[in-house]
């Protein structure tokens, strides 16, 4: 009995599921609850991962990996594959053992085990963090086709922890206090001078991520987010606040993460990320097929606050359409657009362009260039421009 | 709240030992320089052993490690910064190299095998004599050659686009200058790792 | 040289942290970049999980492990521990082989691949999914001792996918139109009927879920979400819609996910979950440690829309204090709230209150027994109480 | 947007074949019914074979698998619902069974095997006498004993509490009357899975 049914086990791959025939799956029982206690992508989406770039650096252990925002589907990254920039490997550290000291131009120095740091008042936030150097290999010419290599110094979650002000107040300041110095304890011991206006402001002491622990990648069990600004200040495996009168111009905040502009002369505390955008949808990796309509996809941000308009263009800049903003529109968080795209099969340039709530529009590459020339490396939020071929494939271009 | 009582209480106060055995931060006025010295002459000798593997003979770099000298000019194509056209103060050495070198041991050097170091890459880049010695007094006095040549205050925004919507530009201004299209720098993004694509 | 920092390698566990030792980790190099392309939680989140009670079910295949809720740190559940449902066990769907059907009373029948469906306008919305069997094993007494257990048949994501309206306006929709068959593609073939009117209001098709695609104990490769309604007509692994002009009184919405009243008579069809909240800390996992300041922090969430209010009574409900509401509050999302307690050290009987954006005000457990009685099993959104003992700790309690 | 004119156009349309092979809910009325019949003595059989290691030979349920028999009252301690005593509709118990059971072989029965095991089931509440056969015209006639059992309209909101802020009950009435303190119920909640806690 059921033969006609169960004639679905005798079928080719791509007819089982097809009705009328039922999928081995639909015969069966699959594993129960608690089979996997801590849960996994599907198999079929294994090539969903962070990737690198191995020709950027010496080596891994001080280099970066990128988000893939092809496949990110809102404005919450995966903590999976979030992207990862260590300077001296990924330290595995021990909660028990770990602790945060503040100290410098205060009342009371403190010295917090984590247990201490989960008991003050906690606030969550969803907020982006992104490396000024995203995109830093495209100031010279397009070299990666390939959104995730372009644009993926990124990721956006929901971070909950303390805020740094209400550790401040536990402390006290004393007089004079205008800067702190962050420190980590991976082998870096990474260091960044913040100014004390900023933390007071918006900045957390966090040890959650998306829900859950931090993720050793980005800095468990506790990180400083510094929102909107350059990802390198945001720092990992934070053990020591030391606050000072001035900054200590790290190797972090002179030799890197400066900018060097046409005149020889570099621009220096250069914090804020501007307001930028990407379209994800078509893009290098996901290609459009053949004429139709098309949704194009993309996300917008600011470290200046939230985003207020998008536009994309089909010309390269000639014209441009209002696109769609997703609530929540969050300030300094990843903010999704949409567009319907009616593609009648031609060559197209599709950029996006990010107007932010301080009314600052995101330049053009050529506008970029004409005042920072192309050794700045870091900080290039300029329009991404994608040429679309008949074909549909899509390739990373720069346009005069 | 009071001054000197704390809201919370939660945690401990740390004591004078337990805070310099972690303040290691160095600012160019020198505060936080350790005791103890390192001349440019001992520098060579820890630096051939610890440093110049990665860094060169020369402090010309070895594969994509960094080059840590080098004067050329910071204009142009492909400018190189580094310590001696670059850096605009010497303590930062100190600070970078006691906290995060040698990349694979960091904070195994003595105060003074930094001192050393920092002497002596102050020197290949010119910056300081053969007989320098690098101290607490010495390094914040070192006037690095492009310590002026920073702006500290941001300048953004510096662009001034305006949204504009319709007739933006002329259609054939539009022009692709440069493509990925045809270039064999770009890691696959499907399937597993690139593990093949060469450093 | 170097020997008083090394000599941090040979202190004891509890020291080796401590200033001014250096730890191992702060002495090396660690794993470096896409070490781990798609990452996990630090080991020392081991115990983090999915937990099931074993009693509950006849086996794991027809059973529900929970969401470990003492542990969130915001709104958003990670994927690795969101509560599961299976009725049949968890099918490993082929995304590439996997169909939805809609048919029936529609001018154009559909047939779309994942891919097809993942063209069309999509959207992203943070909502909650909660079975309404959380906490029915508490209708008669208190029973289990944990927050996980009384309260973890909930999670909240960010889910992306299309707007079912949009599906259903592409088949368009014939005279007599009114009821909505969901069907999966599990082994239970789970069914479910929906009125279209809710069907056209705010549900969706999803096929992401915190960024990446659905994880396969949600649904992979694609799901109903059916915004504050209960978790079992969020139908997993969507496989086919069927469009009729009457309800089909499948087995789970007449034996199952019906309540049965004191008077023997039972109530169908009763979709939303009520306004409902507790206590995340104190809770029986999370116990509180000695006198002092501490954060009373929770969950609140209605499927009714936005949660307006929480209070929060250290007496067993005699007196309320308003708790803060963490931003973003989103409509059908947990919304967490955080009131500071100053603990004396005295007992105490803590309890949460929502109300939401309509007014309603979440019951007492009494005040629902009074009405429903102690067999319904479902919709149980009565007030929690936990009784801290003197020595800090925990208790699930149930007052008179 | 036009009748008949999809705006995306994308996917495909079913052939009624297609339809016809996925389409197997069952409604009241019978539509969904599919050919075929069975009798309660069928059933017996197909039950005794695939239904009652797990259902109990007189659908008594063993262990926590599901009770199917039971005429019990609703109201009470601990009311048992069962299809005799609870379900509404009889062509339910074929929706179900059909797509769902037996529980480890779904939709491995013919249609006559699940309309004699629905036969069986019914016969076992004493609903149907024992010459009952089931198809596409009988079952949706049979009269559930819980048919009007039902509200199908949501009467909630059913509780209608104030947000009372001060002094909202006398503090003397505040008692527990529940605890789960030193109930062996709760699995560990620390450590990996409890694994020990019995079924
Ligand atoms: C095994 C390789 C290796 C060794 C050995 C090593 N370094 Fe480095 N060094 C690096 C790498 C890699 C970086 C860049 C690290 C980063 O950016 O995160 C670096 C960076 C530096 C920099 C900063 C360069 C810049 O322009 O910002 C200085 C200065 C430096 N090293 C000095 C030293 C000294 C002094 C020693 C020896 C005591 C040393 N290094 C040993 C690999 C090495
Ligand atoms: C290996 C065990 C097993 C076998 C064999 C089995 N069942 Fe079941 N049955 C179950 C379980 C478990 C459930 C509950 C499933 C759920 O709720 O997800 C169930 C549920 C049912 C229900 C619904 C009960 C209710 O009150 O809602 C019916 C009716 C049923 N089975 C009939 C049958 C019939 C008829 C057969 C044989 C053709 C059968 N079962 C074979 C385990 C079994
Ligand atoms: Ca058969
Ligand atoms: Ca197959
Ligand atoms: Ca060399
Ligand atoms: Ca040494
Ligand atoms: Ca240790
Ligand atoms: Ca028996
Ligand atoms: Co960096
Ligand atoms: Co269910």
């Amino acid at each position: 009995a059921g033969s006609a049914l169960l004639a679905g086990r005798g079928l080719r791959a791509e007819e089982v599921a097809s009705p009328p025939a039922e999928a081995p799956y639909s015969l069966s029982l699959g594993p129960g609850v608690v089979d996997r206690v801590y849960g996994q992508p599907s198999r079929f989406e294994a090539g969903v991962i962070r990737r690198n770039v191995p020709w950027l650096t010496a080596s891994p252990e001080t280099s970066i990996s990128f988000t893939p925002l092809q496949h990110q589907q809102g404005i919450i990254t995966p903590s999976g594959v979030f992207f990862e920039r260590y300077h001296a490997g990924r330290p595995t550290v021990d909660p028990s053992e770990h602790r945060l000291m503040i100290h410098g131009l205060v009342d009371r120095p403190l010295l917090l085990t984590m247990e201490d740091l989960r008991r003050f008042p906690s606030v969550s936030r969803i907020h982006f963090i992104e490396c000024p150097a995203n995109g830093g290999m495209e100031w010279r010419g397009a070299q990666l086709n390939s959104l995730q290599f372009t644009h993926g110094m990124i990721g956006c979650a929901e971070w909950t922890g303390v805020k740094l002000s209400t550790l401040l107040e536990e402390t006290g300041l004393t007089r004079g206090a205008k800067w702190v110095l962050a420190e980590g304890a991976d082998g870096a011991h990474m260091n960044r001078s913040i100014p004390l206006e900023k933390c007071l402001d918006d900045c957390l002491v966090v040890y959650g991520q998306n829900g859950e622990a931090l993720r050793p990648e980005q800095g468990y069990p506790v990180r400083l987010l510094i929102p909107g600004w350059q990802g390198n200040v945001n720092v990992k495996w934070l053990r020591r606040l030391e606050i000072g009168n001035q900054p200590w111009f790290t190797r972090e905040e002179t030799s890197k993460y400066t900018e060097l502009m046409p005149d020889g002369r570099a621009r220096g505390f250069t914090w804020p990320l501007y307001a930028k955008s990407v379209i994800t949808f078509p893009c290098p990796e996901m290609p459009a097929k053949g004429p139709g309509i098309y949704e194009i996809r993309g996300f917008a941000w600011s470290g200046l606050g939230k985003v207020a308009q998008v536009d994309v263009s089909l010309d390269g800049g000639v014209n441009w359409q209002r696109a769609r903003l997703q609530e929540p529109v969050l300030p300094k968080a990843l903010t999704r657009f949409t567009l319907e795209w009616r593609w009648d099969g031609r060559p197209a340039l599709l950029q996006s362009r990010a107007v932010d709530e301080t009314g600052f529009v995101q330049p053009t590459l050529a506008a970029l260039r004409r005042v920072r020339g192309t050794n700045p490396i870091y900080n290039k939020n300029a329009i991404q421009t994608w040429q679309v071929k008949a074909d549909g494939t899509v390739f990373n271009v720069q346009l005069a | 709240e009071e001054r000197g009582a704390p809201r919370y209480g939660y945690g401990t106060v740390p004591t004078p030992e337990q805070i310099a055995g972690w303040a290691i931060a160095v600012r160019p006025d020198g505060q936080g320089l350790p005791p103890g010295r390192g001349s440019v002459e001992q520098g060579a000798e820890v630096y051939m052993q610890q440093c110049a593997a990665c860094h060169g003979t020369f402090g010309e770099g070895e594969g994509r490690y960094p080059k840590l000298a080098g004067e050329g000019s910071l204009t142009g194509e492909r400018p190189e910064p580094t310590v001696g056209n670059y850096w605009p103060f010497a303590t930062t050495l100190f600070d970078y190299i006691n906290r995060a070198m040698p990349f694979p041991a960091p904070r195994s050097l003595s105060a003074e095998e930094v001192y050393a170091t920092v002497a002596y890459v102050l020197n290949l880049n010119n910056v300081v004599p053969a007989e320098f010695v690098a101290d607490r007094d010495s390094l914040p006095k070192v006037r690095m050659p492009n310590r002026d040549g920073f702006l500290w205050q941001d300048p953004r925004p510096d662009t001034h686009e305006q949204a504009c919507m319709q007739d933006c530009r002329k259609p054939e201004e539009v022009r692709i200058v440069s493509t990925a299209e045809g270039k064999t720098l770009t890691p696959r993004t499907t399937g597993p790792l690139d593990t093949e694509m060469p450093q």
